[in-house]
């Protein structure tokens, strides 16, 4: 099993929920975030306070996998995240021990596969 | 004119004009919350940035071609720079009163096209097309209206409050301004969904009190006739607030929040021409059968390509015409001696008076919108490119933030130093 | 009554019953920030939607119960539909003026009833118990007190405002509706916790500005009753501003920004009944002693199984309560003459009829509300089930969200492919 | 004074006082929009506890001390506990009223100074001062320029509404305490960003519709004197509003909405000496000409030690000084006969009067607000430790937050018990 | 040592944080996340705009244990985020190199021991 | 490569960047989220009801690293986030399997150094 961790742009999110849907990739967990890399610098002025905004808003999405799927979920992501310009974002593929779906006690496989839901 | 001011018409008219200044900020709001997060600031800017350029020109002009003498068409300079503008009753009020009272109308009516904009349009070119804009089309067709020897107002438009001067106006401006801006990038193809809506029912309940002053000031007297359009501008949103409920109900099983805010409006907009002239049943029927056209236009509208993105034509256009329509056939000389009969009173003439009003603010407004933007766009560059709307307005236009939280946000180091 | 509009009287009433109008949004603010995030547009709505339902069936048949002449008991149906509701004198006001002021007030009463029921009662039932309620119960207790001939005016209850009609009546009615409608099933068993406070303070302060108007205009003149009941209504908030901070600092070493609200809100309810009728003075003492029940009555609710989640029992009906009966010791008619002397002032038996008052208010109130809720639950399922109670009632009752961020959510396909 | 109470005068004033007490809880806003949302209460506190702690002292001995006959200095005691405040005519309106409206003054006066110790400030000590401050401070300032005899009123110092009286006064004291506070453990050390600048904007439209009733409230009638100060209240803004955004786009090319918050206040602080004594072309020029110093007012301070947060000085201290001298270049007899004419219209000698007032104003508010905080000192620890302060003002003074989401709190056990 | 992460039901976290303290469980961070998976999906309407939201709100919790912790973790979890229900979400259970206390610079084990904790 | 997940104070975020850009580290990515460990817990009141809040607000922080520089990065964290107080929070490295750049497909090493970021 594994844990894929991807950095996305907030407006690119539709695009690849709908490729991981394609994908037949079912089930996600999603949370707004702010990332710093190369991305130019954003000043912003309050007042007489002058900041530099080292922070751009980022969606950090979390998708646990069995092995075999690792493949198509990243190229998924990829693909709807993609544009081309600095600030595209990342992904992490983690190793993951044991994956425990709660409603079930499933475990692993089982658990990430969930109850009935056509992949769109 | 009456010579001697009147004082108590003199203590409600201050209180309207204060409660219609009060209107822009709150339609700020009511706009703003229907915004996404990152142009938040960028919408509500749209509105309080009109209270200074539309204010200044005002003062400067507006006044004077509106309510100047020259012609039926253009008041003319006679008043340019407040000149003659004093503590002379205008009616039984100070003329200066008088003019605030004006400015306040001419300043939410240019604020009212944003909302066909917003999310897109840089903000230095929005400000000088509502400058612009308030002299060259709202002067001239308020002048039209309620004018001296206006041509509209001397062939017997109906039109208390501003059903055509202000919000078909508004909405044939917006419509132009969609087109020629062009939608949102997003428009269509992804969700664009509402900030804040509690902000939008504020801008809601702020804009009724407002409107009050708007519709019940517009009798420019403390009297029966204001009262009249008081109770009216009460009961008219009533109506389609309640109308409005029963058709979301009936059609998603849901009563939206967004559209209980946008029954009030539609209702408030459908009584401005009509409140002082018909009897408050009928204000109650106005508001009724306005919430028909407009629930359906703005249904309609969300399945084109027209991204008219905070729905002014649905809500000011539609719901206007269907008021200045109405006044047509609802007027009564019984409630309202000065104003006039209806159709429903023997006098379908009317309807074709307030026809004709309505086109020919239409037709102006459109032409005289299209030219204004066109103008504007041969020097600046009046949208902005996808990469800036995709950050956002309120940083691009505005450098700021709606919500900070100030994580991550560095204070720049010369700024340090000093300290 | 005065044969013929005065128009200061006029001017006046014009923004009194434009400032209650406010109110009731005020109040979906003030209710609105103490929920859960959830369910902050079904909580706004519950107000709002009051101005719809509650006004139009005022209009029809309300002002008609309350102010027609038929009997003590009950106004009748002379009214009915506004039949005769003119531009005639009422008082020195416009009749339909009148009429629109009063409405102001059913909508509100029925909106406040909300803060008992919020987070689970189902949307439509709840309009049809508002609509029903304002009706049935509203509009009689009205005329009991105000109305012509109404029985409780004539056995000399002072109620200068509504601190029975409107306050004590709601409250009664939200007790019964807390008890039928039952608790949230996170009640004692979860912390729920207020999204928005600043929004509970906005509410405060708008609500303590519509209520110049409700007290102020209830002299139905711009005279010197008016500016006593104004006065009073300053400074009983003032008092009891001050003192629930006090009571919270020694309580808990900190002073709540809800409890301040609270406090405002306290200090406006209990001097409605005697603003017009009291001392300055004594309306600071009435505003002081006030805070202590209801601060109490607030704490120990909390600690029962009664949920009435946003305390109007506590706020409205104990601070009603003492309002009415204070009235009936501080009442003076060396302030207003057309009033009457209190205990104070050697007239005991006043405070035996504000008992009266109350208890015929309490018994009836409650007693309708209870039927009118049973009778809509035999029609309709008046609460939520425990899974969209989870959810949340912005999503299940309304189809919306307060504040959204369009994160993972797709156009519905149809409406992308008409674009 | 006249003798007879005036209907449409009374119903003017009962408007206005009421729209200048909801300007603190405008002004609430206005600040709390500024500050970090770990503050946001805290802040909005501090002006919604100046209607309850500066309201009820100035009912005991404020007024008295303001409005009393005892001395070119002092009001004295005569009117302490209210007596002989009845619904006598002061002026043409009940005095009980003129009292009033008078207490809105005294509250939003203290309130303003918070902006200068905000986010940092104990709860408690600053109740104190502002009680204290009202009575020491502001009461006797108010009496020199308005009361009976005042000295500076005597000398002939033009202030229609307060330019010095009330803002240089609030000035003067916030410089002083947010020196002898101290700044900020954050001040310049990290980035403080608004946490929500709508909340900001909207505080700024309502302060301007409240600004209405305390400039136009000022003629204490209804008259020509109102309409003007009226317009000028709409005009001044309108151009400090245009020039502080065109100042923002030659600095930064950005119209920044915290800037034309900023600018509507200054525009409005500006005017305040001069509503009624200038024409509204006048006003114009003094709402474009104050725009200037505050702005870059604002810009040095920031480079500075001094945390005065919300620059209240450069604001209300720079605003109102320049509004308090161009009053007495631009006040004029024709639009004003009770007024005086300024040094346009050859009078230089204003200027000088207006100077002493200024300087007297700023040096007697600035000795006196640093003896009272040095007081409060003595007994009570002024400011939070830094610790407290990490954690935020709203937990630590309040015990509350503002947007509270209920995840991990965990009912009290004695709490959960009871049920 | 293992990371402990955990997708919940917001209405559930306060049974999770109670049986997490009975275990003895007394350091964990959690954050709101949105989550796709079987659950219903919801419809909304804005004027025009009818959408369908593909995501529900979410709890994330992370929790650094040490390995013979793992077990009375999940059991925690699972027993005070279970409802049956489609939705009650996923554990995940990740290998740790290594753990450091920011405030002592501790390692491992004795930086996931928070001081004085009475355990509720 | 391993990952490196920090959890701080919010208001030493900033020095924490400071740190991390010194220590020539450009890319990462920060989410808001709260935190219970042995710090004294806050009681709230509102109206009748008192709370006891067990989480207090923190930053996470999320940084992608080869090995070699997992060493200067959770050194750089400790001293931006160290008050000395309980409460700084933890540092967790996880181990990550891969590692890619969505804007170009770079994998590891190379997806992790940003374009052209002068490291402060
Ligand atoms: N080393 C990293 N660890 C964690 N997140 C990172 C890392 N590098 C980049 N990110 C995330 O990816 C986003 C985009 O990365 P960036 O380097 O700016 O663009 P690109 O990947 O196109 O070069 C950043 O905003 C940040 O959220
Ligand atoms: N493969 C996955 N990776 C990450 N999170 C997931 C995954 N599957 C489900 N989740 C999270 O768990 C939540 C509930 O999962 P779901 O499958 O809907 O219910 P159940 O686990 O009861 O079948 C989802 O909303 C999502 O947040
Ligand atoms: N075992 C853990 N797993 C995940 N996060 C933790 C763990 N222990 C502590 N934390 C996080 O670190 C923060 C501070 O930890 P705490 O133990 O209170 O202070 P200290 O680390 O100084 O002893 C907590 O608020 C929490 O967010």
């Amino acid at each position: 099993m594994k844990l894929v961790v991807a950095v996305i742009r907030p407006d690119r999110l539709s695009y690849v929920l709908e490729e991981l849907f394609r994908a037949r990739v079912a089930g996600l967990t999603i949370s707004r975030v702010q990332g710093h890399g190369g991305e130019t610098e954003r000043v912003e002025t309050y007042r007489g306070t002058t900041v530099k905004m080292e922070l751009s808003d980022k969606v950090r999405i979390e998708i646990g996998v069995s092995d075999h799927f690792v493949e198509p979920t990243v190229n998924a992501i990829v693909s709807g995240a993609r544009t081309g310009d600095v600030g595209d974002g990342k992904i992490f593929v983690l190793p993951v021990d044991r994956v425990v779906r709660i409603r079930t006690g499933e475990e692993d496989r089982a658990a990430v596969t969930p109850v009935g839901v056509p992949a769109d | 004119m009456a010579p001697a001011i009147n004082g108590s018409d003199t203590a409600w008219l201050l209180v309207a004009t204060a409660l219609v200044l009060m209107m822009t900020p709150a339609l700020g709001f009511f706009y703003g919350g229907m915004v996404r997060a990152k142009n938040a600031l960028n919408t509500l800017m749209m509105s309080f940035s009109a209270l200074g350029f539309v204010g200044i020109v005002w003062a400067f002009f507006g006044y004077s071609i509106a309510f100047g003498t020259l012609s039926p068409l253009c008041g003319g300079s006679s008043y340019f720079f407040l000149r003659g503008v004093g503590l002379n009753a205008q009616g039984t009020i100070p003329h200066v009163l008088f003019f605030a009272y004006q400015g306040t109308f001419a300043i939410i009516t240019a604020a009212l096209i944003s909302g066909a904009i917003v999310e897109r349009m840089r903000f230095g070119p929005y400000l000088a097309f509502i400058a612009l804009w308030s002299l060259i089309v709202y002067a001239p067709i308020a002048h039209w209206v309620w004018g001296n020897g206006g041509w509209l107002g001397a062939l017997g438009a109906l039109d208390f409050a501003g059903g055509t001067v202000v919000h078909v106006n508004a909405a044939a401006a917006a419509l132009v301004c969609a087109i020629v801006v062009g939608s949102r990038k997003d428009y269509a193809r992804q969700a664009i969904l509402p900030q804040n809506v509690p902000f939008t029912l504020l801008g809601a309940g702020l804009l009724w009190l407002g409107w009050f002053g708007f519709n019940g000031g517009s009798a420019l007297a403390a009297n029966g006739t204001a009262a009249l359009a008081f109770t009216n501008t009460m009961l008219a949103p009533v109506a389609t607030l309640v109308v409005w409920t029963i058709l979301d109900l009936t059609r998603s099983g849901k009563a939206t929040a967004v559209g209980a805010a946008t029954g009030i409006v539609v209702g408030l907009v459908a009584i401005t021409p009509a409140a002082g002239f018909v009897s408050p049943m009928a204000a109650i029927a106005i508001g009724a059968i306005a919430a028909f056209p407009s629930y359906f236009a703005l249904l309609y509208r969300a399945t084109t390509r027209l991204d008219d993105s905070l729905d002014v034509v649905a809500a000011h256009g539609v719901g206007g015409i269907v008021g200045a329509l109405l006044t047509g056939v609802f007027a009564s000389k019984a409630w309202n001696a000065s104003g006039g009969d209806g159709a429903l009173y023997g006098n379908a003439r009317q309807l074709g008076v307030q026809a004709i009003a309505i086109l020919a603010t239409l037709a102006y407004s459109a032409a005289g919108t299209f030219v204004i933007v066109k103008v504007i766009a041969l020097v600046a560059r009046v949208r902005t490119d996808p990469r800036e709307e995709g950050m956002g307005m309120d940083f691009t236009q505005h450098g700021e933030e709606a919500y900070s939280r100030g994580e991550g946000a560095l204070l720049l180091l010369e700024r340090r130093s000093d300290t």
